[in-house]
Parts: structure tokens; C-alpha cells; sequence
């Protein structure tokens, strides 16, 4: 199981804060095109992936008990 | 009590209680960097902000901009709070308190933690103007980050 | 109540109160700069400090610096507050709150004022030693100012 | 006559903050030297003059009735 946590306009978009996806393994890349696929996610081009609170790149890989964090280009200050 | 340096809240900002986490006898200058909400932005009208964190994530980010910034101003000290919720015309969304035993670094890493802060912490802002509501998105106007995340110090180029 | 945006005073700063001076509806952003008293100043130990001023002329001439910073940066509101007599170690001497629609300017016109104070406003700054005490001259290391006076803004070099 | 404050090490040589000279008429050149040499003020190379609170020149006039005022380098802040 991985837990996938939703910010901003994603999470208006789905209308949930986070999705629980039964998935054993995955990359960062596969996982944003699934994603992206599934809920027709917009600006997804500009969205980056946090995993267990670090950002990741497109080949690290997302196993069975990892957070992760979809992050649209932030606008904090 | 332990004070957290680097924290976000939902409560206001005190910016003396930031003052007070940095200062040191050591200290010659400190800087305060506030963030207020503004009414007009290019001829819009605000009526209100609502900021949203990744809350864990985020204070570990404005911690990482602390380390950065303790390897750039070794003598500084450094603390920054941002605030969550709703926010109205005037209110703090952060505040950045820098202590220095000189000026120039004051100065320098407080307004590097502000253009830091910017790129790197997960935190999103929703104008609720006058005739709708948008999730702010990338206020720097970068393009898709070419290596896939935000540029770290220490990455290689 | 009409507040002095332009002070020398002999009372403890408050710094919220010279933030509250600047407060506008349309800052996006308010800067402050606090200059404190440091204990350890290239290996030398500071007891206390002395300060002094031409009361009068020195508020004239923060005012000065106020008008400058409105014509280089026209958003801007700037208060300052500067303090004399004896101030101990991590006492403020001197607060400068600056607020702006945006970031960029309210850094530079914070850091313009402290240059500025530094070079044309009539206070001076006894150092109290473990052993010993002096006037402290020019801090800048200026040489005599070329044309008898400091360079003031409008000036012809 | 003609009021001379005094600040900072000019004040602690002269033993006063304020000097009052019967003069009816000099430039501001002249009133340095003639401060120099009755009082053996130091560091007056590098003093300005201020009369009536603003910066002034050596070749300014002072005449009787303005307030003068020995400004050593600034050290504010």
C-alpha cells in the first residue's frame, strides 16, 4: 500500500487529501503517469514528488509503505 | 520549552517572539523579514488568502534552508515561522528573524531564506479575490524544473 | 496621538511599534533592521555603550534619509528610531521598519537607511572597554569628506 | 554672539557642551582654526560644521545669532 497526499488544486480536483493505491513498487515517473491517467490531474508537467518528506526524482522507485506527496509549483511567503 | 526555529502554524505571528529566538549577545544587527497579505495586486482586489503546507514536510524544508544558510553566514542565527489558514489583508504569513554579529549577513541571509523559502517549501496559496478564487501556482515564474525537483545546495550541475 | 516616524529617543525601542508605524493595507512585504549592542568586537570585550546626539538636527536629518528613500523607492513607508545614553550589551540602538508592496525594495530601502545614518546623522557612539573608554570615530574608514561635508543626495560631484 | 555646541571627545576636551562667542561675522573656515588653536581641539581635519542643523562649507558666513555645531565623524547605527 502506498499512501499518496494531495495539496492545492490537486486536492480540489480529486476531492480528497489523500489516496490509499495497493501498489508493491513503482517509480516516481509511472506512478505521476498513472496518477495522472486515473484523475485527470491537471499541470502535472510542473508537479513534483516528495517521498517520505524528500523530493524525488522521475527513476527513484516507491515501495509498499511510503508517503508520498504530489507538490504543484509552491506559492508560500 | 523547547521553541521550534523553524515551524508553521495557524496561529498569528508574533514577530518579537522571532526576534527573541535569534538574539544573542554576540548579535550586532538583526534583520526581520515579514510577509504581509496585500489588498491590490495588479489592479485585483484580495479579500482574503488561504495558505495550505505539507506541515512535516515543510518545517524540515525551512530547517534545510537553516543549514544552508549556517554553511553561507556561519555566525548567523535564524529562525522563520509561517502561518496556515486563513489569512486577511494585513495579517503575517511568515516572518524571518536573522541575528548577526554584522549587518551585511543579516541582511543577505534573510532575504536568501525568503527567495529560498519560495522555491523550495511546500506550502500553496489560494487568492480569494473580489469575483473568484485561485491556487496560486509557481510566483517565480521557473519553468518545469529540468532535473525534475528544485535546485538543493550541493546538487551537481 | 501623532507618532514621530523620525526619533532619537533616551527610552527602550519597541520594535513592534515602529512595525506598526509602517502598516499599510497595500505592504506585501515590511523589513526591520535592529541594531544591537555586541559583547565581543575583534577580541575586545564591550561593557556598555554611550551614546549621543544633536537631538534636533539628527531627527532632521533621519528625515532626510526618509525623503531620499521616497524618491528611490516611491511605495515605500519608512519609520526610524534611533536611542542615547547608556545601552547595554544586546540593547537595541537603533530600528529602522520598512514596508512595500514588494520584497525587492523593502531589503534596499532597510539597507540604504542604515548606510546612510551612518554617514550624515549626528550621533556618536562612546565604547565602554574592560579597560578603558573612547569615542569611536568613523566607522566607514572614510578619509576627510572631500568637500567639507558628507554627500548628500542632489549634490554635484 | 554666537553658540557652539560640542559633541562626542570635542565635548569631553572642552569640558562643555556649548561655547559662546562674541562674533559678529565669521566663515566657517576661520571659526575652525580659531577653535583649534584657543581650545587644542583634536581630529578637527576631519570635523564638519553644522550651522543652524544643516551641513556647511568653509566658505560659509556665520553670523551672530546662528546656533554652530562641531560634528566629528558620525558613528551612529
Amino acid at each position: 500500500m502506498i499512501t499518496v497526499l494531495l495539496f492545492a488544486h490537486l486536492q480540489d480536483e480529486i476531492g480528497q487529501r489523500e489516496l490509499k493505491l495497493a501498489i508493491t513498487e513503482v517509480t516516481v515517473k509511472d506512478l505521476k503517469q498513472t496518477l495522472t491517467e486515473s484523475y485527470h490531474l491537471s499541470q502535472m508537467e510542473t508537479t513534483m514528488v516528495a517521498v517520505n518528506e524528500e523530493y524525488a526524482l522521475d527513476h527513484d522507485v516507491i515501495r509498499a509503505g511510503d508517503v508520498v506527496a504530489l507538490i504543484p509549483p509552491v506559492s508560500g511567503g | 520549552m523547547k521553541e521550534k526555529l523553524f515551524e508553521i502554524t495557524s496561529e498569528p505571528i508574533k514577530v518579537d517572539q522571532l526576534i527573541k529566538k535569534v538574539e544573542s549577545r554576540n548579535a550586532g544587527a538583526m534583520t526581520t523579514f515579514i510577509g504581509t497579505v496585500r489588498e491590490w495586486t495588479k489592479g485585483k482586489r484580495t479579500l482574503y488568502l488561504e495558505y495550505q503546507a505539507y506541515i512535516p514536510m515543510a518545517e524540515k524544508m525551512l530547517k534545510t534552508i537553516g543549514d544552508e544558510i549556517q554553511r553561507k553566514w556561519p555566525d548567523t542565527k535564524i529562525a522563520i515561522t509561517h502561518r496556515i489558514g486563513r489569512l486577511d489583508i494585513s495579517d503575517i504569513a511568515v516572518c524571518i528573524a536573522v541575528s548577526s554579529p554584522h549587518r551585511k549577513a543579516a541582511y543577505e541571509a534573510n532575504e536568501y531564506a525568503i527567495e529560498r523559502i519560495k522555491q523550495i517549501v511546500p506550502i500553496w496559496k489560494k487568492e480569494h479575490w473580489e469575483n473568484g478564487e485561485t491556487w496560486i501556482g509557481d510566483q517565480l515564474e521557473n519553468v518545469a524544473y529540468p532535473t525534475g525537483k528544485p535546485k538543493m545546495e550541493g546538487d551537481n550541475e
